[in-house]
């Protein structure tokens, strides 16, 4: 093993570890919750799973394994996933553009991931002569560290919750917002010009949309009256009627809330169309002009598992965690439910990067103050009024949705008229 | 309304994910090694010699005039004329080299050659590992025979036989009165000086 | 295992700190003083209140940090190492790490001098909703205060910072 | 406040590098291996934070003598050598060179010949311009989809290419007097099937980007080139229509048989990106039409003046100078003869170089991100700039 | 020793290196990661307090800290706007060489 996979996975397991034992007493006295025996054998498969393996073990040591067990389980499930991802976007953007995408390597291509791992690893790993060689190679450690740690407060089902925070929602958001610094020690020990110029994006980028990420999500904390991941999963759980579900994204401010997400979401995971720190017309490839062979795979699976982790939050917080869309369809367990819906926002992330050109760097940062911050505020204020009206029935009723999506899509259309003044479609003269 | 540009691209290139799957325009890849498509019969790739008969090098229409190698661009063609033991020119190229790591496909040696002894090849995978000796093409890699010709280039195949039955008969028709010394065998009319 | 948790920590934080202030490269020190609010927040954690662990985590390592990388990319000189040793300099230093120590000796002792009353037997229960009211009854009023003044500062360090044009 | 600092000369907005306000800047070379310098082309950009305060363009890293062996080579041997200059534009170089020699020689040209001239130019326009707004969105980070689109269409016009002069891109296809090989019924055929089909994908791409509000964003008001400075540079082709002057060659000269064809000239406003980009869209628009009349009019008859000479050809001493509108502006040759097989001077105007020099009074205060795309907007292609 | 005694000591000698830092250090922004140090060794005897001093009830010393935090966030950003406008004047972020308050 690489030292600096080994040095990533030992920091991450560290983290997660060096965390859990200190205030395991008073926030998680089980790594999953056990209890709720009435649910479907499907559900509790993978508890089962675990049991069988550690049930034979004393108390102390069970947990630790216990422990260990969801870290594995979660560094392997996602490890793997990413793999799957990078093939399904190549195959994704060749099916948009017209063409198979890659299909030499196994069936159908499906050991392409594979071929890239060996690549990457049999690759010589350069250090440029003039390169501050410590942080040249603890970014990209840092950086896979730190989105792993991210992982451990998503609800991945109804018994799959590795870390139950009181604050979790700040837990994910404090550890994701360490993930610049990364990036800007490549980018800064890199020693290339290029790499400097990326970092500086990087550092405008990420704390531009640092503050719309979290304004993103405070109406959801509001409605669910919780911090924690478990809390606003569970406020979300019912339906309306059997069809309807409870889900944040289904109300005005939630949807408000949820759109402005994911476009934050998309910035902060350095995505088609705000990946400037990585602009390969502009910068070569920024940050990672100077890497290659397995720090740069380690700084790619970082990217993506960003995505992945911030694609869960957003499941997690807007769009019912693992509850399932329709009361008919719960017998199917809960994490397929969350895979399900993982899976629909990493496609979503792809088809956007299929489609979209760049942005620049003073529109991205103009875009984060003067139109996704607003709008959040302005949503702040709809969720305010959606959490006070909880109690309109009937004909007030009507009134609370028309307020509300006024609220949402007055202040939307009003700065969009602001845009289309500077700039739309021209009609030409001919000679 | 903002957006709606956005969300038209974003439709457009579902439709051509989509598309990809059901309508063959929007798939247009040809996975060239299991699926080679067929050469248009104008295509061209590097000069060939004509040779009639069995024999290749014996058969090469090429009498080693020179005027291909004066006329080509690059410079890339080799002529050296053969002799018999009387040192007489016996009008057949002793050497006739062509790097192909040179040419540069502009056809014009068979645009000039007044013999139709040099056309042009579609054979086109002729990748090698030795980048000097590998691409010196000499005159037996270049001799294909005149039923090649005709298997790439069907039409103008069949308009230089045409061309070439003409010349035959205008040629005999010539040679009879003027002396029935002269061999049978067909004498081409001579070249023409070539361009300084 | 607490006490040895706390004791790597205090470790961590003095250790990263100390380094941090001895540096000649700029941009490793800022690093180490990101490590040194990182214990912070360990510590935090460790002492049980969470949220201010991680709101540590995200104002001092999401943003002041960036905001001093960036301070510290846009001031940097080239060829010009940070750390200039000359005469001035290095009597400065010595009389600066003087007064430290002289006030770490008036501190210490009196710390071990004091008697404290009785720690609690368990660690005080402070979950974030009981945070959330107490900062919205409470102390009400200085939360509006503390705002106004983040959007003062905000305001203020926009106005320095904003490049003024070249008026030559 | 004392500074050392004076304004140069040269431009009001161009500043030292060391200027001691505002500090030292960042001096960047991209090029000539950068991916969006379109080949090897360098440019020296000096950038405060992220705009460009200074850009020098380096090129010749591609010179390959291209006159000199003009000078050496017979008429006819240059002329696959035109095909090398601009490589996208192969037809387009061996007609502006055939008729600077055809001015020389006093060559006529028979009518067949012509209109398939204007057919191969108008489809050079067409895969030109494609490729252009592919490469242009390329550079302003599309991840590939409208150059793969573009590319996809391009294909087809290459094929047809292939399928007459035997050759995509190195033509080789005109003559002095006329066109080496003649066009089959079933190849105007193919024709007459993509130009009815280009009219469709240029409604899709358009939906696909054109409106796209970050595409206006990033190139509204983006490197606009006044038209008192275009004109005073030289420039030609769409990026000075997008400047709003009305100049075509295609109208001015009206060489070959455009006096014929029926096509307006689309300009432009405002002389930014967006201009430069939905000129040259609205131009194959009209390329379109000008094709759909040359395929219903195209007669029947020889393809070469008979009394054409492909070899030993010695044009009488004199001088000529051929240029016609090219895709990427106008593209002349200038030859003098004397007398001997080999031209005594053969010149080239290559519209991409010209166009080229404006690239630093676009550039200057816009952002690195502006100056890949303005250079995209450009449209050169090194083979040309170089030669 | 109690933990409350080892936490001060912590948290005092924290505050004497970021002291010896500040006044050591000639670099402004140095100076002002001193003073954040500082600042953050007091928040630690807050919390040293609340959790190790006598029983209480309160949540008064983390929502002090808190507000430490934020004000402490304030005051960077600010003095570091004040290093890059004095930086963009003078060229230099040294501070003995700043003697002069005026321009």
């Amino acid at each position: 093993m690489s030292p600096a996979v080994w040095f990533g996975e030992v920091g991450a397991s560290l983290l997660a570890m060096d965390w859990t034992p200190a205030i395991a007493s008073k926030l998680a006295p089980t790594v999953f919750p056990t209890g709720q025996t009435e649910s479907a054998f499907a559900e509790r498969l993978p508890l089962l799973l675990r049991d069988a393996v550690t049930g034979s073990l004393p108390e102390p040591w069970r947990w630790l394994a216990n422990s260990l067990i969801a870290i594995v389980a979660i560094i392997v499930i996602f490890a793997s996933l990413f793999a799957l991802l990078t093939l399904a976007e190549r195959k994704i953007l060749g099916r948009v553009q017209n063409r198979p995408g890659p299909n030499r390597t196994g069936w159908g291509g499906i050991l392409q991931p594979l071929a890239d791992g060996i690549k990457m690893l049999t690759k010589e790993d350069i250090v440029p002569a003039a390169a501050d060689r410590l942080l040249h190679f603890l970014a990209p450690v840092v950086l896979l560290a730190l989105s792993i740690v991210t992982f451990a407060v998503i609800p991945y089902g109804r018994h799959l919750v590795p870390v139950e925070l009181d604050a979790a929602v700040l837990y994910f958001f404090a550890a994701g917002a360490a993930t610049e610094l990364a990036i800007f020690m490549a980018g800064w020990a890199s020693r290339n010009k290029y790499s400097l110029l990326a970092a500086m994006r990087a550092l405008a980028q990420l704390i531009s949309y640092e503050l719309p990420l979290l304004l993103a999500f405070v109406p959801v904390v509001m409605l669910a009256g919780s911090l924690a991941t478990t809390g606003i999963v569970a406020a979300q759980g019912g339906w309306l009627g059997g069809v309807l579900p409870h889900w944040h994204v289904l109300t005005p401010p939630g949807f408000a809330g949820f759109v402005i997400f994911m476009i934050a979401a998309l910035a902060e995971s350095n995505r088609s169309p705000f990946d400037l720190p990585e602009a390969e017309s502009e910068l070569i490839a920024g940050h990672l002009t100077e890497y290659s062979g397995f720090k740069y795979a380690l700084f790619f699976m970082a990217e993506y598992l960003g995505m992945c982790a911030l694609s869960g939050m957003a499941v997690t917080l807007f769009l019912g965690g693992w509850h399932a869309p329709l009361a008919a369809l719960e017998f199917i367990p809960s994490y397929v439910w969350f895979a399900v819906k993982l899976l629909a926002l990493l496609l979503g992330f792809i088809w956007i990067r299929a489609t979209f050109p760049r942005l620049r760097i003073d529109q991205l940062t103009r875009l984060a103050w003067k139109f996704l911050v607003p709008l959040a505020l302005i949503n702040l204020l709809t969720g305010g009024f959606w959490v006070l009206t909880t109690h309109w029935t009937g004909g007030m009723l009507v009134v609370r949705w028309a307020i509300a999506l006024v609220l949402v899509v007055g202040p939307f259309l009003a700065l969009g008229r602001q845009f289309q003044a500077r700039y739309a479609p021209r009609t030409y003269r001919y000679a | 309304m903002l957006g709606t540009g956005l969300l038209k691209g974003l439709a457009v290139t579902a439709k051509n994910f989509v598309g990809s799957f059901h309508d063959p325009k929007r798939y247009t890849t040809v996975e060239y090694p299991e699926q080679p498509t067929k050469l248009p019969e104008n295509y061209r790739n590097f000069p060939f010699l004509v040779f009639d008969g069995e024999q290749p090098i014996d058969g090469l229409r090429c009498v080693a005039c020179k005027i291909c190698e004066a006329e080509c661009p690059p410079q890339c063609i080799y002529i050296i004329p053969d002799r018999d033991e009387k040192g007489r020119p016996t009008k057949k190229p002793k050497v006739f080299d062509l790097d192909v790591s040179v040419c540069m496909s502009c056809q014009i040696c068979v645009e000039v050659c007044p013999f139709d002894a040099i056309k042009m090849d579609q054979h086109f995978e002729i990748a090698t590992a030795d980048r000097f000796n590998g691409l010196l093409l000499h005159r037996e890699d270049l001799a294909k025979s005149d039923a090649y010709y005709h298997s790439i280039h069907p039409t103008e195949a069949a308009q230089v036989d045409e061309i070439l039955a003409e010349a035959k008969r205008k040629a005999e028709a010539k040679a009879k009165p003027a002396a029935p010394a002269a061999p049978a065998a067909v004498k081409p009319p001579e070249p023409p000086a070539p361009a300084v | 295992m607490s006490t040895f948790a706390l004791g790597t920590i205090i470790a961590l934080i003095l250790g990263s700190a100390a380094v941090a202030l001895c540096l000649r490269r700029l941009i490793r020190s800022v690093l180490l003083f990101v490590i040194s609010w990182a214990g912070i927040a360990a510590f935090y954690l460790w002492a049980g209140a969470e949220f201010l662990a991680f709101a540590q985590v995200l104002v001092y390592i999401g943003a002041v940090s960036m905001v001093t990388l960036f301070a510290v990319l846009l001031t940097r000189r080239h060829d010009q190492p940070d750390l200039v040793i000359e005469p001035p300099a290095r009597s400065r230093a010595a009389a600066g790490v003087t007064i430290g120590a002289c006030v770490a000796a008036v501190l210490i002792p009196a710390i071990l001098a004091t008697e404290f009353p009785a720690a609690s037997a368990t660690a005080p229960t402070f979950s974030v909703r009981q945070l959330g009211l107490d900062l919205m009854e409470q102390h009400g009023v200085v939360l509006l205060v503390v705002g106004l003044i983040l959007t003062v500062a905000l305001l203020g360090a926009v106005v320095l910072a904003a490049s003024k044009e070249d008026a030559s | 406040m004392t500074t050392a600092f004076t304004p140069t000369p040269s431009g009001a907005h161009v500043r030292a590098v060391h200027d001691p306000f505002h500090g030292d800047l960042l001096e960047i070379s991209m090029g000539p291996h950068h991916p969006s310098t379109h080949g090897v082309f360098r440019m020296m950009v000096t950038l405060d934070g992220e705009n460009v305060v200074k850009l020098k363009p380096v090129f010749g890293y591609l010179h390959r003598n291209h006159e000199k062996l003009g000078e050496n080579t017979s008429y006819l041997g240059s002329m696959p050598y035109t095909d090398r200059l601009d490589y996208f534009c192969s037809m387009t170089n061996n007609w502006a060179y055939a008729l600077a020699v055809e001015k020389l020689a006093g060559q006529p040209v028979p009518e067949r010949a012509e209109y398939l001239r204007v057919i191969l130019a108008e489809l050079t326009r067409l895969l030109n311009h494609t490729c252009l707004a592919g490469f242009l969105l390329q550079d302003t980070g599309a991840s590939g989809t409208p150059l793969m689109y573009a590319f996809r269409e391009r294909e087809k016009i290459l094929d047809l290419f292939e399928a007459l002069s035997g050759s995509r891109m190195m033509c080789n296809y005109q003559r002095f007097g006329g066109c080496r090989i003649d066009a089959t019924p079933a190849w105007l055929a193919a024709v007459r099937g993509i130009v009815d089909g280009y009219g469709a994908f240029l409604d899709e791409y358009e939906e696909l980007i054109t409106g796209n509000e970050i595409l206006l964003a990033r190139t509204q008001n983006v490197g606009v080139l006044s038209p008192a400075l275009a004109v005073s540079a030289g420039i030609t082709g769409p990026m000075l229509r997008a400047a709003g002057v009305d100049y075509d060659l295609r109208k001015v000269d009206g060489y070959g048989l455009y006096p014929r064809f029926d096509f307006r000239v689309p300009l432009g406003a405002h002389g930014d990106t967006y201009d430069r980009y939905m000129v040259r869209m609205l131009e194959m628009r009209e390329s379109i039409g000008i094709l759909r009349q040359a395929l219903a009019a195209i007669p029947d008859g020889p393809i070469m003046d008979p009394k054409a000479k492909i070899r030993g050809f010695r044009p009488k001493p004199g001088e000529a100078y051929g240029r016609i509108e090219g895709p990427k502006g106008e593209i002349g040759f200038y030859l003098i003869s004397d007398g001997t097989p080999n031209p005594y001077r053969y010149r080239v105007r290559p519209p991409s170089l010209i166009n080229l020099t404006v690239l630093e009074d676009l550039c200057l205060g816009h952002t690195l991100a502006d100056a890949v795309i303005i250079l995209g907007s450009i449209d050169i292609v090194l083979g040309e700039v170089d030669r | 020793m109690t933990m409350l005694h080892v936490c001060l000591l912590f948290s005092g000698l924290l505050f004497c290196i970021g002291l010896a830092g500040a006044l050591a250090r000639s670099h402004a922004i140095l100076v002002l990661l001193g003073i954040e140090l500082m600042l953050n060794a007091a928040n630690l005897n807050f919390i040293a307090f609340w959790r190790y001093g006598p029983p209480h009830a309160s949540g008064s010393g983390p929502i002090f800290v808190l507000f430490a935090i934020a004000i402490a966030a304030a005051e960077a950003a600010v003095g570091l706007a004040l290093v890059i406008a004095i930086y963009r004047h003078r060229q230099s972020v040294r501070l003995q060489e700043e003697a002069r308050l005026k321009g």
